[in-house]
Order: C-alpha cells, then structure tokens, then sequence
C-alpha cells in the first residue's frame, strides 16, 4: 500500500492500453485503448500528488488530462464516423490510403 | 473517504469500548451499519412508490387502484409483486450476448443505489459527507444511463436496441441542463457540500434557494423537467414506449432482472427529488423560523454532548421526515405528471432539450451570477434577504466541521476554528 | 515681302492638293461610292492652285514692271540688229539696229545679274528681283549636308505653275465626266476577266481615282518649286509613284499592272543615273540648293549649285591653270561648306550625265522610252495629265532647272538623245492603229524636240516646246479620251472614221491641236499682228527649236543630222497626225456598230477641250516676241543669249540669241515644207481615199512590220537585258546551289555530327550518372516504403517496441 | 491528532483491502477489455475499469478527481464511445478478428513493456512523505475541493502555507485556454460529425 503500488496499477493500464492500440483493428477499440493509457497516467498523477511533495497539482493535471480525453474522444469519434460513411467499415486496417 | 455520521459513530464508539477495542473494527462496522440502512431505503422506497403510482394513476383514471392485498389500500401490493416476479423463470434470449444481459440491470440499480450514499437524509445523517456531495450523486446518477444502453444493445433485438439508443441520446444530452440548472443555488450557497448546501437554508421559507434569486426559482421548475427526463419518465419516456417499442429497452428482460429496472427507476426518482429539495426547498429544514432554530440547538447540543444525545436523535429524525416528505412530494408530482401528459416524439425530446432547455438554463446561469452583484449595487449586500447569507455559511461551516473528521481541519478554508472542534471531537471520541 | 507672297501663293497652290488627297483617299469611308464629292474637292483644290498661281504670276509681273516683257523689243531689234554678224547677209533695218546692239549689252548684263545675284535681296536696289529663294523646312543637317524644304521662284517656276494647274484643272473637270462610270458599287471591267472567263467586278473607285490625280498634282508642283535638287529628287519619286499609281489604276487588268510594273522600274535604271549625279555634286559641292543661302543682314552663308560654277566672259567653264580641273566658287561668294576648290572636268561631265539620265527615264527618252507608249493603260485623263503637264514634263523642266551644271559634252549628247528619240517615235507612230498609241509616241517624239532644244542651247525654245506641247498634247488625249468615251472604249482607229459628223466639238478640237503639233501656218502671214490668227501654238515652238538646232548645225557642220533629223520628224509628225485625224474622224465610217453607238461627250468634258482648244492655238502668241516665250526666258541663264565660242579645235560652239534669229525664217520655211508636204501625203492616203494604204502595206511590209514592233526595241532589251540577266540568275543560282549550299550543308552536317556525340555523352555520361543517383534514391525508396504500411496499429508496435528496445539499452548501459 | 490520522481512510486497515479490490478490478478489467473481441464488451470491460480506477482515486484523496472520473469518462466519454459503436456496427455484435498471430506478438510485446515499465518503477527509491510537510498535509483528505477551485482561479493557498512569503502562480491561463479548447473541440465534432452520408447506397 504504496506509490509504486499505484504506479503498477497505471503501468498495467498503460500497457492494456497500447496492447489494446495495438491489436483491436476496430477504430472504436484503438479509441478505448487511449482511454485506459490516458488512465494509467492519470492514477500516475494522482498517486504522486498523495505521496510526493507534488501537492494538488497531480490532481489538476489528471483533471486536465481527463478533460482533454473528453476532448479527443469527441473529436476521434467524429473521424470515425466519416470513416465508416466512407469506407462502410471501421477496420482501421482498410485506412491504409498513405502505405507506401 | 470518510465515514461521517458523527452521531452513529458515537455510538458505536460507546458499544466497541466493550466489545470490540480498536479503530479499524469500528470502522468495518460503522461501513457495515451504513450499507444496511441505505440498502433498506432503496429496496423501500421503490416499493412504496410503485404501490404509490398505481393508487394515484387509479384515481387519475378514476379508479380504485390496488385494494385487495394487504387489505386497506392494498398497501402490501408491491410485495406481492416483488415475490412474484421473483418466482417467474430467468430468461436469456439465445441472441443475446448473455453476460452484458444479465450485467446490465446490476448497473442500473448499482448506480442508483450508490446515489443514496452521498444523500443527506437530515443534518448530518449521511453516509459520506464528501465535500463535492453533489458532483458525485450527479456522476453517480449518470452511470444508470450505460446500463440501460448495454440492456438494450446486449437483448438483441431491434426493440431494445431503439429504446437503448433513445435513452443514450435523451440522457447524455438532459445531463447537460440538469447539471447548470444544479449549478445554480451552487453558485448562491458557494459550496458542493449537500450538507452545508441544506444548512445554508435554514430559518425560514425565505431562505430556501428556489426564493433566493428569480434565475433560482425558475431554475428549480428547469431542474425538475429536466430531473424528470433524466428518470426516463412520461412525458419523456421514450427508452420504454409501449405503444412503438413493446417494452423499449427491457422488451426481453423477464423476472428480478425486470424488476431490478423498476427499482433503479423509483429509486433515481427519488434521489433527483431529494437532490431537489436539498438544493432549492431548504433540505429538512421545516421552514417555520422558530422551530429550524429550536431542531438546530437541539442539533448541536446533542453533537457537542452538552444537551442530550436523544434530543439530538429527535431533532435528526424530525428533519430526515421533513426531507423525505419534500422528496415524496416531488415524486408524487412526477407520477401526476405521467398520468397527466401524452408521450413526446423523440425529435420532440431533443429539440425541447437542445434548443430550449439548455439556452435557457445557461441564460438562467449566468443570471445567478450577476444576481450577487446587482444587489451588492442594489442593496449593498448579496442578498434581498436582511440576513445576510455569508453568516449561514460561516456557521455551517462551523457546523460541518466535527461532522468532518480531524483531517479535515486542514481542508480548505478553515483556520483557527478548527483547533477548538479537534479537541472537542477528541474528547467526544475518547 | 513679294518673296514671301508669292511663297505663300505658291505654298497654298502646292499643298492643297496634298490636303486634297489626304481627305479624298478616305472618299470610300465618309461618303458613298456614288458621289462626286471627292471629284469636286480634288477640282476644287486644284482650281484655287490655279488662281493662286496667277495672281502670283501677276504679283511677280507688277513686283518687277513686267521687266520681262518689255525687253522684249529690245530683243526682237537687238536679234534684227545683231543679223551682220551672222554669216548669211540679210539686211536689217538698221533704225533700230544701234540701240539695240548697245540695248543687249545692258540687258545681258541684267540678266548677268539676275543669274548671279538673284538671291542677294536687294543687293542692287537699282534692278529689281525677280528670283526668290529660301528654305520652307529643315529636314535634318548631316555635318555639313543640309537636307530642307525649300523653293526657288523664278519666272520658270511661275509659268509652270500656271500651266500645270491650269491644265489640270481642265483634266480634272474631263475626268469628272470620264470616270462617272465609276460612280457604282459594283463595277464591271470589261477588260478583266478571271480564270472563269467571268468579268471581273469590283467596286467603284471614284473617289480613289481623284485622290491620285490630287497626289500626282501635289507632287509635280512640289518638284517645280523645289528649290534643291535633293527636294526634286524626293518628288521626282513621288511622281513616279503617283504613276505607277494611276497606270496601275485598273489593276485587275494584267495589262495594266504590268504596264504600271514597266513605267517604275524604267524610271528607276534612270534615277541610278539621277543619284550618281547628286552624289558627285554632294562629294564636289557640298550643297545641294540651287540659290545661294542669305541670313538675316544679306551675307551669303552657303553658296548656291549655280553660283558655284562660275562662267567666264565667253560663258565657258573657268578651267584651272595647273591642275587643268574646272575651278569651283566665284571668286567674290563665299562658300564654307566646300570642300574643294576643283572638280575634274570628267566629273563634271559625269553630274551632268547622270542627273540628264534621270531625265531620260522620266521624259522617255530614246534608250528608255518604251514605258511611255504602254503606260497608254490608264484612264485617258491620267494620259492626258502624264503626258502633257506633270510627268514627261518632268525630266525637261529638270533638264532646263539644271542647265547651268552642263557643259557642251553633255548637251552634244542631250540633243543626240533628243534628235533620235524624237525620229523613232515619230517613225512607230506612223504604223500605230491604237489612237491614243499614237499621240503617245507623238508625244516622245515631241519631247524629243525639247531635248533636242535644250541639247543645241536653245534654252528657251525646248521649255517653249514644253509648255505649248502641254497645252497641244493635252487637248488631244483629252479629244481621245471623249472618242473612246463616245465610241464605249473603243481605241481602234481603223474601227472609227466619219466621227466628225456625231462628235462635231471633238473633232474640231481635235483638228485645232493636230495643226497645232503639226506646226503648220500660213505662208508669208507669219508675223507680227494679225496673220498670229493662223499660226498656232506647235508653229511658233517647233520653229524655235528647229532654227536653234539650224543655227548649231551652222556653227558645227559635223553634227548636220541634228538639223536633218528634226526636219523630216516635222514631216512626219505632221503625216501621222493628221493621218490620225483622218482616220477618226473624215471619211465614212468602217464600223458601223461602233459609229452607231457612238455620241458626243457631255458639256462637261467639251468644255475644257473648247477652252484647252483657244490655249493651245493662241498660247504662243507672238512667238518669240510673245509674252509666253518672253516669260519662259525671263530669268534664263545669262550665257545662254549670247552663245559660247569653241574653247579649243574641234570644240563645240553654241549658238547665241542672234545666231538663231539669223537663220529663223529659213529654219522656219523648211519646217512649214516639211509639215505641209507631211500633211499632204496624209490628206492623199487617208483623207482623199484615192490611194490603197493596204497596198501600201503589203508592198513596204517589211518596214512596216519593222516600225509596228517599235523598232523591236522591246525583243532588243529583252535579248540585251532579261536573257542575260536570266543567265546570270541561273549562274548566281547554280553558284548558290553548289558552294554555297554545299558549304552550308557541309557545315550543317558537321554541327549535326558533334551534336550526335555531344548527345551521346550527354546520354551515356551525363544522364547516365544523373540516372543513377535517382536510381539509387528509387530503390532507396523502394525498400524503405516496406516500412509505411500505412497501418495504424503497426506504428503503434513500432513504437512500443521502440521504447522497449531504447529503455533494454538504458538499462542496460546504466545499470544500477 | 495521530487518532485523527488513523481514521483517514489511506491509514485505515480497510483501506489496503479496498485498495487491493479496486486495483485487482481495475488491472483485470483492463486485462478483459484487451481480451474481449466484441465492441460492447469492451465498453463494459472499460467501464468497470475505470470505475474502479475512479475509486482508487477515492482511496487516494482525491475526491473531486474520482467525481470527475466518474461523470466525463464513464457519464459522458464512454456513452460517446458506444454511441459510436453503435452508429458504426454494420450488424449485432460486431466483431473484426484479429489474427492470432497478432495476438501472440502484441501479448509478447505487452509483457516486454510491462516488465521494463515495471522494473523501471522498482528501481527508483520513492521518498516517504514528511507527516509535518504542509504538501502532504494539503492532501490527507479527500475534500480537496476549495483547493482545486482555488489553483484554477491562480491562487495556491498550501503552496502558500508551504513557504509563506513568495506566491506561487496558479492554472488560470491553463483552465481558460481549455475551456476554449473544449469549445473548438465541441464545433470541430459538430462539423465532422456532419458529414453527408455517402457511400450508403454504393
């Protein structure tokens, strides 16, 4: 019952969250998948501002990071959706426009 | 987190001297107590509703309503239900994705369950006094809308899935006027705290917030519509609208699990009300001058140990029935409603929301916060009241103080007062 | 002051015509091709030049008291008196004698004068002036060659003003009635056809014809007030072009193109000869104005052509002692812009030559001549204007302006050219059918004469000739112009005959001027006062010239052809045109379509043949005592009255004023056989129909067929010129084709050549290098794009396996 | 004092347990979410996580941030999110497989980052916070709510009570510039959202 206790929690986020980057060919998914990352740093945030000389200003940067997920979640879905009007599907796979 | 019901605490504080020695047990069984009345309250109050809205829509339909069970006013009609819908198979349609299914209805009572906590029942009497009480309750209350959606897609069938998409669209955008409509005896009270929020209020109709500014009182009947869509009642129950959709979102759910849907409904009713009347009808504050100040020394006394603790208990209780009634109140008013109204179209709920409720609840905003300083101009001071509001707060303050725990002394604002409430509430610890 | 009158009088007359046409050209564009406003215009600019010219005739006759005409008996008694010195013993009266032998001394003096100081105003107040000179415009100053505008006005100048606007003014209201057919908007010629056979319609060209005469007038009487030889030059070009123009005025018809193409390029071999000339006088005189140039306070600053070549006491060139080379400047004028002192004698010879050439081409002389008879395509007033007033008159005026720069080798040859040009044409008109043909070569033949008049000293009686001929010449193309007019263009005259009886004016008119270029008069009525009714203009003029060319006979036997040929030209002339005459007009008619179709012109064309009739009778009235001729020689040369003798053995010697009027009635009697006998035989061919002219033909066919081929003078310049021009065209081809070509391909080829192995460097090499360098990068590229899979989940594990790979090193290298 | 200090919920003996619950439940629902292959599900697994991660968030003092947690990400983020799936499911239950060897190869990966995230983290030697350190102090309570509205309004009362004299800036000019940005935010998704539908009937 520690910081880097809470530091493994977000590590363990964190790293569900590239993983879930990583694999879900679903655009929706990659979405979720930055969700839990922003997640693990956000417990990152909050464990430093309870047991480090940091103060509140873990806490208002998480509260920053949150507010600016709601942000990119917003945008990001409105992308998707032009990307399944356009393509009738949401594998990110078929977005692959600029391969060279 | 604290667990703060200072009067319970004391006395458990009496019992685990003799039985149980040490902090943490006292803890566990405070934590334990807490969870069996408000799981009571919950399970209750859905009961009593139902067999409330059945009674009130016979009489709108000049009917009788329930008679038989129980027999004066059928008043047992609710657990007959309950123990029927028990009884009746659980079913789970092969085209389901079974485990959202039978997940979602947990959701949906978990949330509304979990509101309850940061509930102020009377002065004090709440399960956790967080300091952003009201911040939490609504996040709380927005996460019933996930269950209803993952009822609906998870049931597999094109009827749930309308209601469930129609209940996404009507909650996420009703959250957004019923927060600012929330905010605005907020901004008069200057705290998130329902606690102070409803101590604020007390002495007098006159200061509850729905008269503290003309943007409050509007806001209020704002706040209610709103509350009321929010509870995905009539006029705005689109999720669940028997005539287009068979059952909306619960069209496959059979049994508890249908049931449990009912109960989150009645519950959430309930807590928005209560909401209400904390926020804008002064709480379990009587709103007869002499008879707020009379509960409130008693109150205090029994706290601080110089009067005595039942007076104090007395007090508390008499408040918890004054909120409760108000809450009820409220709720009667939404079951009138539902008798009283027809069905929008969901184009119809959008636009009200969009395109009227939101405009006018930020007008209404924004409004609260130029209130203060028009008086300041005006009368020099912040409110038409003669008192003036800062002294409620001061003392509420104060009041909140050895309901917080020790380290909330160093909680914000506080200063020297707080030295004098340690030690006071050192010694009515030890 | 007089100066300036009679410059502005002259200015207007010469520049209204120019605004004329300027106006007219755009008759096409402001009015419609039906109207005659254009004609009117052009009439009625040259109309006010005439008034114009005649009051400055007046203003210059009352400036100087008619000095001219009063010195007229001085000369009829000093060439009465002055008779004893010439060989032949008639006796004169010798009342008058006396005087008038000391009277020309004054008067020669005068003239002396005259020639010489003309331009001095007022440097002796005593005499008055009667030459004015000076500069109109500077065109540009090349160091010190001076190009200007500017007019020299003597009596010359005047007389040919009057008589160029005067007869213009009749060709002009002739051509009014002549053209009226052009007064349509679609005109069909008749004489041009397409490659269909089809006529050729055009619209009319009306006002388009009068812009032209209105340029031509314009620019003939620029060239008579220039007052430098360049300005004449610069209008004898205009006038050529004006030519070619109204040659070229059907230019449908191939005829006339062509016609109009001969005429240029004819006067061009001349004017080569023209600008030899005015650059030896450039290179020797420095100037090129006539008169010398005055500023303000009478001081002469530049002297002028004639100043520049002193004459002795005897008239002759002053040679040079040492260098035996002509001495150039008077010993008094001052002349900075000199550059020599001297010219060679050859030189001299050359200028004159030269500028004689020009002449030659625009005159028609004998060497370049046939232009003149083809030119005969335009519309007969333009005939008429070219080959009486303006054009042909041209080279003589020129020949006459320029007298003083000549010296006898060039006047022998001027009077040879002359004498022959005037024999050959003569010779082909007899055989022409054509009527206007043959008033064409009349007219060479006449101009002939005045070359021959100029060429034998007789300064006065060529420029006589020339201004008579003028008046004669005109009136007949004119009559031509209304019997082809009436007759519906038709110029055959063995298709007409008995006209006289439809056409009554016109044949009247046309007998007035075939006496009067015939020469003839009556016998012994010949004199002063009444018997002057029977003696027309062409007697009095062609007998001058005939007792100058007797009178230099005499003084130079070796040279008798000069009086020969002359005389039998009288003879001949006289036969053909009155053979002319007879033809048209006498006899009955051979043609009875045309006879019947035919009608007298309206008023409006026999009006100026009625009143070109009176000039052309009565113009010389008085002869050589009359004012015309008085006015012609009013401001000649001085030397010229009174002869030069030889300067050495074998020499030429001119014949003075009194040598002539020694041998005048003599002249004058050989002259009145020849014509007579001319007409006779004339009047027993053609008149009297006793005689068989086809027989005539057939037995002299061989002369015949000679003379109708114009002496074959056309296949001579073609054997002569075009074939050898054509061979060396070939030759220069041939030559182009082998060498040069062969040198061009060559050096082609070897450009080609190295451009192959540059090209092939700049593949191999070059781009070989560039290739690989984009090559490398390609495929560089190539194996890099493996890499952009444009997959988003594979960047993402790029990236996590980045940081794990970069956090392994870390640990790794910094271990704890 | 020090019993006032034993009631705050990190000290508490519950509170290790209900730590340990909540961060089991949080690692293993995020574990689900990578696992599950359909949409929904993943949703469901998300939010369950970040439920729990917002009551670690409570465990930790920071009630306002838990709130917070709860009513963007799980209230709002999350409804979005399903709202997505379902505008984008072209039939029930959507699933778009991925190829096992993508599996294998992003678990190795995974469990690479993990470990070296993981040691990196164990090696540092954290400091213990000083009881008397007014920072530490600031936070042992979860009613961090004056202190928050304070900091974004540019004032920080306990960096103030940690060296009196000098005052530290606070987040005006952050706060503002977001609240801007969320306004972009909100028209941009407006607009792209928009979109005409086009490929339908192709």
């Amino acid at each position: 019952m520690s910081l880097s206790a809470y530091l493994l929690v977000g590590a363990v986020l964190f790293v569900c969250g590239i993983v879930c980057m990583a694999t879900k060919r679903n655009g929706i998914g990659v979405l979720m998948g930055v969700e839990l990352v922003l997640n693990g740093a956000n417990v990152n945030f909050v464990a430093f501002s309870k047991y480090t000389q940091l103060g509140l200003d873990g806490q208002i940067f998480s509260l920053f990071v949150i507010v600016l997920a709601a942000a990119e979640a917003a945008v990001a879905l409105a992308i998707a959706l032009n990307f399944y009007n356009n393509h009738l599907t949401i594998d990110v796979d078929r977005a692959n426009k600029l391969k060279g | 987190m604290i667990l703060a019901a200072q009067s319970i605490a004391d006395f458990l504080a009496g019992i685990t001297e003799v039985i149980a020695p040490g902090k943490g047990l006292q803890y566990v069984l405070a934590a334990v107590i807490h969870a069996v009345l408000l799981v009571h309250a919950f399970a209750l109050s859905p009961a009593i509703f139902i067999w409330l809205e059945r009674k009130v829509a016979g009489r709108i339909q000049d009917r009788l309503g329930p008679t038989r069970v129980g027999g004066l006013f059928g008043w047992l009609q609710s657990l007959a239900d309950g123990i029927k819908l028990v009884q009746k198979e659980d079913l789970c349609p092969p085209a389901a994705d079974s485990l959202l299914f039978r997940s979602a209805p947990y959701f949906v009572c978990v949330a509304s369950f979990a509101a309850f906590m940061v509930l102020p029942f009377s002065a004090g009497w709440v399960a956790v006094a967080a300091d952003c009480g009201l911040f939490i309750i609504l996040a709380i209350l927005s996460l019933e809308v996930f269950g209803i959606i993952m009822a609906g897609y998870s049931s597999g069938s094109k009827w749930s899935l309308f209601g469930g998409m129609r209940e996404a669209a009507q909650m996420v955008s009703y959250e957004i006027p019923l927060a600012i409509c929330a905010l605005v005896p907020v901004i008069a009270a200057g705290s998130l705290n329902l606690g102070e929020i409803g101590g604020m209020q007390r002495g007098g109709v006159h200061n509850w917030f729905i008269f503290h500014d003309p943007f409050a009182f509007i806001a209020f009947f704002v706040y209610f519509v709103v509350a009321t869509a929010s509870c995905k009642r009539a006029p705005f129950d689109l999720a669940e609208a028997e005539s287009e959709l068979v059952g909306g979102f619960h069209t496959e759910y059979s049994g508890i699990r249908w049931s449990f849907f009912f109960m989150g409904e009645y519950a959430s009713m309930f807590a928005v009300c209560g909401i209400a009347s904390i926020l804008f009808l002064g709480g379990w504050n009587t709103g007869i001058p002499p008879l707020d100040d009379a509960l409130y020394a008693a109150r205090n006394a029994g706290a601080s140990g110089q009067g005595s603790a039942i007076v104090g208990y007395l007090a508390n209780v008499l408040g918890m029935l004054v909120f409760v009634s108000k809450a009820a109140l409220g709720v009667f008013v939404q079951i009138w409603l539902r008798w009283t109204l027809p069905r929008l179209r969901i184009d119809q709920v959008m636009t009200t929301c969009l395109k009227y409720l939101v405009p006018i609840s930020c007008f209404l905003f924004l409004g609260a916060t130029v209130w203060p300083l028009l008086l300041a101009t005006a009368l020099q001071r912040s409110t038409w009241t003669p008192e003036a509001l800062g002294v409620r707060a001061a003392a509420e303050l104060r009041e909140s103080v050895p309901a917080a725990d020790v380290p909330a002394t160093a909680s914000g604002a506080v200063t020297a007062v707080e030295a004098r409430q340690e030690s006071a509430t050192e010694g009515a610890v030890r | 002051m007089v100066g300036e009158t009679l410059r502005n009088l002259l200015l207007i007359a010469w520049l209204l015509p120019l605004c004329g046409f300027a106006v007219e050209i755009f008759g096409g564009f402001w009015g419609s091709r039906r109207s005659r406003v254009a004609a009117w215009l052009a009439v009625g600019c040259i109309a006010t030049g005439f008034v114009c010219s005649a009051s400055a005739l007046t203003i210059w006759g009352k400036s100087n008291g008619w000095a001219v005409l009063h010195r007229a008996d001085h000369h009829e008694s000093s060439a009465d008196g002055g008779g004893p010195a010439v060989a032949d013993g008639t006796v004169p009266p010798a009342a008058e004698a006396v005087p008038g032998a000391e009277a020309s001394a004054p008067t020669a003096v005068a003239g002396q004068h005259a020639a010489d100081e003309h331009s001095h105003s007022g440097a002796d107040s005593a005499k008055a002036q009667t030459v004015f000179s000076g500069t109109l415009y500077r065109l540009a100053t090349f160091g010190g060659l001076e190009l200007s505008l500017d007019y020299y006005i003597d009596s010359l100048t005047l007389v040919m003003f009057t008589m160029v606007t005067f007869i213009a003014t009749c060709i002009h209201l002739f051509a009014m009635g002549y053209m009226s057919e052009e007064l349509t908007e679609e005109y069909v010629d008749h004489h041009a056809h397409l490659r269909n056979g089809h006529h050729v319609h055009r619209p009319g060209r009306f006002y388009r014809f009068f812009a032209f005469l209105s340029l031509f007038c314009f620019s003939m009487l620029g060239l008579v007030l220039a007052g430098n030889i360049f300005q004449v030059f610069i209008f004898w070009e205009l006038v050529g072009i004006c030519s070619f123009l109204l040659i070229g005025f059907y230019t449908e018809r191939k005829s006339a193109s062509t016609a109009a193409n001969k005429a240029f390029i004819m006067n061009r071999v001349g004017d080569f000869g023209f600008l030899i000339g005015l650059m030896v006088v450039w290179t020797y005189f420095g100037t090129f104005k006539f008169a010398d140039t005055v500023d303000a306070d009478g001081h002469v600053v530049q002297a002028g052509l004639f100043q520049m070549l002193p004459r002795g006491a005897d008239g002759n060139v002053i040679m040079n002692a040492e260098n035996g080379e002509v001495q150039i400047g008077s010993a008094t004028a001052a002349n900075p812009a000199n550059r020599h002192a001297t010219i060679p004698y050859a030189l001299l010879v050359l200028a004159g030559l030269g500028v004689f050439a020009g002449c030659i081409g625009k005159s028609a002389q004998f060497p370049l001549q046939t232009w003149l008879p083809d030119a005969m395509e335009g519309p007969t007033p333009v005939s008429a204007l070219v080959h009486s007033a303006t054009m042909v008159a041209a080279g003589v005026y020129l020949t006459g302006r320029f007298y003083p720069m000549f010296v006898q080798e060039v006047l022998l040859t001027i009077a040879y050219i002359g004498c022959i040009t005037a024999f050959v044409a003569a010779t082909i008109a007899i055989v022409a059918t054509d009527i206007k043909k043959v008033l064409a070569y009349s007219t060479i033949s006449q101009l002939g004469y005045m070359m021959l008049g100029l060429g034998v000293f007789g300064w006065g009686a060529g420029l006589f000739h020339l201004v008579t001929h003028a008046f004669f010449k005109s009136l007949m193309f004119l009559c031509s112009g209304s019997v082809i007019y009436g007759c519906h263009h038709e110029q055959e005259m063995p298709k007409m005959g008995g006209l006289w009886r439809k056409m009554p004016i016109t044949a009247f008119t046309m007998l007035v001027g075939v006496m009067a270029i015939a020469g003839l008069a009556i016998p012994g009525l010949v004199g002063p006062g009444f018997g002057q009714l029977f003696a027309f203009s062409g007697f009095h003029s062609k007998d001058a010239v005939v007792a100058t060319a007797l009178a230099f006979v005499q003084a130079n036997p070796a040279h008798f052809l000069l009086f020969i040929l002359p005389l039998i030209t009288a003879g001949v002339t006289a036969f053909y045109m009155f053979r002319l005459w007879f033809y048209t007009f006498a006899g009955k008619p051979r043609d009875h379509h045309v006879y019947d179709h035919c009608h007298e012109s309206p008023l409006i064309m026999t009006g100026p043949l009625v009143v070109l009739s009176l000039l052309a009778a009565y113009c010389a009235w008085g002869g050589e005592q009359g004012n015309l001729y008085l006015l012609i020689t009013g401001d000649q040369p001085s030397y010229v009255s009174h002869g030069i003798p030889a300067l050495a053995a074998g020499g030429l010697t001119m014949p003075g004023h009194d040598a002539v009027v020694a041998v005048h009635h003599q002249a004058g009697t050989y002259a009145l056989i020849a014509a007579f006998s001319g007409t006779f035989l004339a009047w027993l061919l053609y008149g009297s129909g006793k005689v068989d002219v086809a027989e005539i033909r057939r037995q002299l066919s061989g002369v015949h067929g000679f003379l109708a081929n114009k002496w074959h003078f056309d296949e001579l310049y073609d054997a002569l010129f075009m074939r050898p021009t054509h061979v060396v065209g070939r030759f220069c081809a041939g030559i182009d084709r082998m060498i040069f070509d062969g040198i061009l391909h060559g050096a082609a080829g070897a450009t080609v050549l190295v451009s192959k192995w540059d090209r092939a460097f700049d593949e191999k090499v070059v781009d070989g290098l560039v290739n690989l360098l984009g090559n490398a990068t390609w495929s560089a590229g190539n194996w890099l794009k493996v890499l952009q899979t444009g997959r988003l989940r594979q960047y993402v594990m790029f990236i996590v396996a980045g940081v794990v790979a970069l956090f392994g090193v870390l640990l790794a290298t910094f271990p704890r | 004092m020090t019993g006032a200090l034993m009631l705050s919920a990190a000290a508490a003996p519950g509170g290790s347990v209900l730590f340990a619950i909540f961060a089991l439940a949080a690692c293993l629902c995020a574990v689900a979410v990578v696992a599950s292959q359909t949409v929904v599900r993943m949703a469901f697994w998300l939010v369950l996580s970040l439920g729990s991660t917002a009551a670690l968030f409570f465990l930790a003092d920071a009630d306002f941030v838990g709130a917070a947690q709860l009513l963007i990400y799980v209230g709002g983020t999350l409804v979005l999110l399903v709202f997505g799936v379902m505008l984008t499911a072209s039939g029930p239950y959507l699933k778009i497989a991925t190829s096992p060897g993508e599996t294998i190869l992003g678990a190795v990966v995974a469990l690479l980052f993990l470990c070296v995230v993981v040691a990196s983290v164990s090696g540092v030697t954290w400091p213990e916070p000083v009881a008397a350190d007014a920072g530490a102090l600031q936070t042992a309570s979860g009613n961090t709510l004056r202190p928050l509205g304070l900091a974004f309004l540019g004032t920080r009362p306990d960096q103030d009570l940690a060296d009196g004299d000098q005052l530290s800036p606070g987040y005006l000019l952050p706060f503002e510039i977001i609240s801007i940005h969320l306004l972009v935010v909100l028209i941009g998704a407006a607009y792209l959202a928009r979109a005409k539908r086009r490929a339908v009937g192709t």
